[in-house]
């Protein structure tokens, strides 16, 4: 993506949450090939600040959401194209310790362990509420036991605002373990980490919508780049990324 | 000439005249107010009631609602603690007044290098005002007022830090100064020298007012036991000097 | 203020202490700044230097931080004179209030100048009538940084004001000397070290703004990502190519900070 | 420093001009802030008052910041004043880079803090060996807050030392006094302005910082949850809840700053 | 004691002894180094080679590498410029010296009481050091310097800012205390009233060295051309004093 409005083109402005930040800039990269005509504009931060952006009157042409929350809530102002509105993506969660795993966690049980540093969201961020979900669930499993969550919560030693606080910690060794998306895992850091997957019956599949916004200039533009992010191309970069693809 | 002011306890209040090209000496005691009546002159104390006027030109009138703000007074002031401009060197604090009135560069270096001169500045030209003696700090003081050819000139106690030679030199220089330029001038001094030498007229100031004001032959002959002690601080029967 | 005097020779154990205390404050500071030389490598120091983005980021930051400084000092200088040496009723409260951005944390100072200068906002919506649009451009980036770091200058600049003794300014104005000679002629010269000192931490702040800039600007690349962005959008993917464009932010604004000191120090000091 | 000198009166243009300035900064500064307020509801703000997760960051970010700002002074007033009035190698270098930190984005700051002092960190290593893990705790805010605020007070306490005159120092040296009651009883009263202006910025910036503190100490209500953390937290969920979280934080912070300015005024004012 | 430092383009060069309850008067044209070297005496300046001694005490040996800090020198030093703490009141910047000696308070009280009624500031003791005259300025340093009850007295210029009446009663305690508490002392002066009155000994520097250093009786009588030239700036001759 070069930076400043080049003459004749199409300027395409995306909002996309932070978690589809290396997706996208790859997406934007090959769709500009194929389409020369179109310059793709990207802004990246949480779904939350992208939302209010837009509710202030920012211009956008596309909203991609790290959860249906935000963008149903624009929905729900008008704010958005109905009829585009659509999921692209889905994340699903797993557990993350460092590569050197100090707090030598190998199964979903050892979280429960006394003194193991815990990180996860905050209840409000997706990616807290959905571990929330998922650890209850197990709890209610008899192979865990009812105390499960209490014990892995009692182990929380910060509550992250974003998930990239999550990672951070765990990559840098100051967590035991974290809960975060599979999409976290990037093709950069893969090796940092060792993945410890939750199995699906636990797990929370996480939904990524997308629509246009009702103010933008470029409506088909806009349309033909969900096309695209939904279509072939587009699911096999999301899938190299960690996503699954409804 | 009168003016108003209160001072910590007490009331400035005088009323005098200095003619053109007249020296009036300005004496009394420590606290008495003449620093803070010749500030009030130029401009930098605000004052009371009353006005100040230099021959046709009024200054202060409070009848009138003129006040003339202190840099558009066109007086020379040597302040009693110098105040030379720290960052500056000698040549540039003499030739701060005259840039302010856009003299042109070369009219400049001649008339500050005249004073320097004057002065015995001139070895200490491009030195900067913080690194100077407390006697050089004075000198740079008293020709960074009068190169600006001031209209009235204010002195508070202008060679009390000049080595003796110099001082004489000093009040030699200002009478023919103020003779020659025909402008009224206030010397505030503590010095029997300076007020024989410089005074034609002579104040007394005590507790905010002037109490006595007049011609210099008072001091010069022998009328006034009270000069003599203010002077001597002694009797003038067992004067020893 | 002259320096010709020494110091005499202090107690040993004040000396002593002072070197403890000095060295104790650079290892608190220094070494997490070290902690992240040491996270990356020398090829991917060299790699992102000659990345455009990288560049793009650099140059805007660069920028809008030194344009930001300027309007601060410009607007800065004026209101911490006056509130230095003026009365005038509700100083101190005008005052208190140049501080309060201070407080705020910058993404809800972000959040404020858009509830302001969005185009629904309080003061943007008269501007966006007229077809000016400030949120989400360049110039919402230095929006967002004076905001943030303008009290820093002020405070700073109205203490050296305050500290100048007022005889300096009687002498200028009886040589004849208006207010505004006086000020560039006398009293900058004299405060100069003060003003320096609050325009670099204006200046650094500015360059390290990130929660305001993102809230009010957005994050475009190119437009709107200063260093500070392009760090948080690299930590998405890639932790350790944040540290570098960290370590970039650091060691440029390191260099610029000591040239700027080298260059212009107070009138104390030769 | 006397101030028994009236100004004079300036030129029309000038008064204007600076009341110009003035009302334009005041809007610049409030409109966005007021912007804040006019969000919120009084019932959502008095229950916000009454919330005891609210009570906590509340509680948590006054006494982390004050214990900061303690610290900041006592370690930076010496610091200060030798880098003001002692020369020794290397004192530039340690003047900048007592500045870095202000560069830093905050986030980036508490990243290199983990590195520093996380139990995997190039000094923490050290304590968790010994049992002491500094990081996720309520001592990991207090650094986290030094760290990013104490350039501040460094910067401003140097510039009012370097413009204070050195005879006062001499004159009470001859008069029989160390360096300590000198500076205790002279140098600290004649500068007591500019430090106080200092330790305001440091503190209000303590009281603001967010991201290395989230970086470094974590969230975690009623230990390291202070106000800016709660305020994030909750914005996550509900806008309208961290704006109102905010206003307590901008009435909290304008009260102490200005009772703080009330109270402890230089020695130039009366 | 000699001293040795650099000046301007000169060096700072002296060799001299004052007795216990002598005055030494030093005079000298501005700028010739008389403040540094009272400067040098109270250990504010850097030395080069040479040594100080106050009677037995050995304040500062360049050959045995003794350096006795300002603050435990015992010597009250009169600056040229005052230097009166603005922060504080009169009393208190009289009591300062005794304050850090831990005199108890009410000696503290008495000592400052007996020295502000010599220097005539009782009604200003409440003031702050900023508001005050120039005289009453220097009367502070006067009471500062001699309340502490130094082993040598170093007075720059004591007396110039004080009004006659002052100056005359200033000189003739400045005698007594220095013979009662027969202490040596160095005055700085470009008076010659002071010098008559006060030294027992005289100093004349030029360009940072003594040239001249002897007994008074050389100036009181009439051998001198010299020293008369200096005070009067004109030939014996020819002086209309
Ligand atoms: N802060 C300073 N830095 C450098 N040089 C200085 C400083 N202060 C004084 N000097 C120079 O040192 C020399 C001696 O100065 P000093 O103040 O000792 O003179 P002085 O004999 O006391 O003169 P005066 O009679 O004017 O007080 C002079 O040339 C002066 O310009
Ligand atoms: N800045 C100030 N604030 C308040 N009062 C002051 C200030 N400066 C001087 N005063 C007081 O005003 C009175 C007159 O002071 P002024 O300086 O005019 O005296 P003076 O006649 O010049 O004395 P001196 O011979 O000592 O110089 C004194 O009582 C003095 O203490
Ligand atoms: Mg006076
Ligand atoms: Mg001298």
């Amino acid at each position: 993506t070069g930076n400043q409005a080049e003459p004749g083109k199409t300027e395409l402005t995306v909002f996309a949450a932070a978690s589809l930040t290396g997706a996208l800039t790859d997406m934007a990269e090959t769709y500009e090939t194929s389409h020369p005509g179109i310059h793709v504009v990207l802004n990246f931060d949480g779904s939350q600040a992208l939302r209010t952006q837009i509710e202030q009157g920012a211009y956008a042409d596309v909203f991609l959401s790290a959860n249906t929350k935000h963008l149903y809530a624009l929905r729900d102002q008008g704010l958005m194209e109905n009829s585009s509105i659509g999921l692209f993506a889905k994340n699903k969660l797993a557990v993350i310790t460092p590569a050197s795993n100090p707090g030598n966690i190998t199964t979903l049980a050892d979280l429960t362990r006394p003194g193991t540093r815990l990180v996860i969201g905050t209840k409000d961020v997706p990616v807290g509420d959905y571990a929330r979900q998922i650890l209850k669930k197990m709890g209610n499993d008899s192979t865990y036991g009812p105390s499960y969550n209490a014990s892995v919560l009692a182990n929380v030693i910060s509550e992250e605002t974003t998930v990239t606080g999550v990672v951070t910690k765990v990559q840098l060794g100051e967590a035991d373990a974290g809960i975060v998306y599979e999409s976290d895992i990037t093709p950069e850091n893969r090796d940092r980490f060792l993945v410890i997957s939750i199995p699906d019956q636990y797990n929370v599949i996480a939904e990524y919508p997308a629509g246009i916004v009702g103010s933008s200039a470029h409506k088909d533009e806009a349309a033909g780049f969900l096309a695209y992010l939904k279509g072939e191309q587009g699911r096999a970069i999301l899938a190299k990324y960690g996503f699954a693809l409804p | 000439m009168a003016v108003r002011r209160d001072l910590r306890e007490y009331l400035l209040e005088a009323e005098f005249t200095v003619r053109q090209g007249e020296i009036m000496v300005l004496i009394g005691e420590n606290g008495s107010g003449k620093s803070s009546l010749l500030h009030l002159i130029a401009g930098l104390l605000p004052p009371g009631a009353g006005h100040i006027r230099i021959g046709e030109q009024v200054l202060y009138d409070s009848m009138n609602g003129i006040h003339v703000p202190a840099e558009y007074r066109e007086i020379g002031l040597v302040f009693q603690n110098h105040a030379v401009f720290p960052h500056l060197t000698v040549f540039e604090n003499v030739a701060f007044g005259l840039r302010r009135r856009k003299v042109p560069e070369p009219e400049i270096r001649e008339r500050v290098g005249e004073l320097l001169a004057r002065v015995s500045l001139e070895n200490l030209s491009g030195v900067r005002g913080d690194q100077l003696s407390g006697g050089e700090r004075q000198r740079t003081a008293l020709a960074r007022a009068l190169v600006i050819s001031p209209t009235l000139l204010l002195l508070d106690e202008p060679v009390s830090a000049l080595d003796a030679a110099a001082q004489e030199r000093m009040r030699s220089y200002l009478h023919t100064y103020v003779k020659t330029s025909n402008i009224p001038c206030i010397v505030v001094t503590h010095s029997f020298r300076d007020a024989a030498s410089l005074g034609d007229q002579m104040g007394v100031m005590e507790r905010g007012r002037i109490i006595q004001n007049g011609d210099l032959e008072e001091i010069r002959g022998n009328g006034s036991h009270f000069l003599h002690q203010f002077f001597c601080g002694c009797r003038k029967d067992s004067c020893h000097l | 203020m002259g320096r010709r005097y020494f110091q005499g020779k202090n107690p040993l154990f004040l000396t002593i202490g002072a070197g403890v205390l000095i060295t104790l404050l650079v290892i608190f500071i220094i070494t997490p700044i070290l902690g992240l030389f040491f996270r990356i490598s020398f090829e991917q120091f060299l790699a992102s230097l000659s990345d455009p983005v990288v560049w793009n980021a650099l140059v805007l930051s660069l920028v809008t931080a030194s344009i930001s400084t300027l309007v601060i000092i410009l607007v800065g200088t004026p209101v911490a004179w006056v509130n230095a040496r003026h009365h005038y009723p509700g100083r101190e409260i005008v005052d208190t209030l140049i501080d309060l951005p201070l407080v705020l944390p910058p993404t809800v100072a972000g959040l404020a100048l858009l509830l302001a200068f969005g185009r629904m906002g309080l003061i943007g919506s008269f501007f966006y009538d007229y077809g000016i649009s400030i949120a989400f451009t360049t110039l919402a980036v230095i929006i967002a940084q004076i905001f943030v770091s303008i009290p820093f200058y002020i405070r700073q600049a109205r203490a050296s004001f305050e500290q100048l003794d007022t005889m300096y300014e009687h002498a200028a104005k009886s040589l004849g000397s208006p207010s505004v000679p006086t000020f560039f002629t006398i009293i900058l010269p004299l405060v100069k070290a003060g003003l320096i000192g609050g325009a670099i931490m204006s200046f650094a702040r500015a360059l390290g703004e990130f929660g305001a800039t993102i809230m009010f600007a957005g994050n475009f690349q190119g437009r709107t990502q200063t260093m500070p962005l392009a760090i948080y959008t690299a930590m998405q993917g890639d932790l350790t190519a944040a540290i570098t464009l960290s370590v970039i932010l650091i060691i440029i604004s390191f260099l610029i900070i000591a040239f700027v000191k080298f260059k212009l120090r107070g009138y104390g000091e030769r």
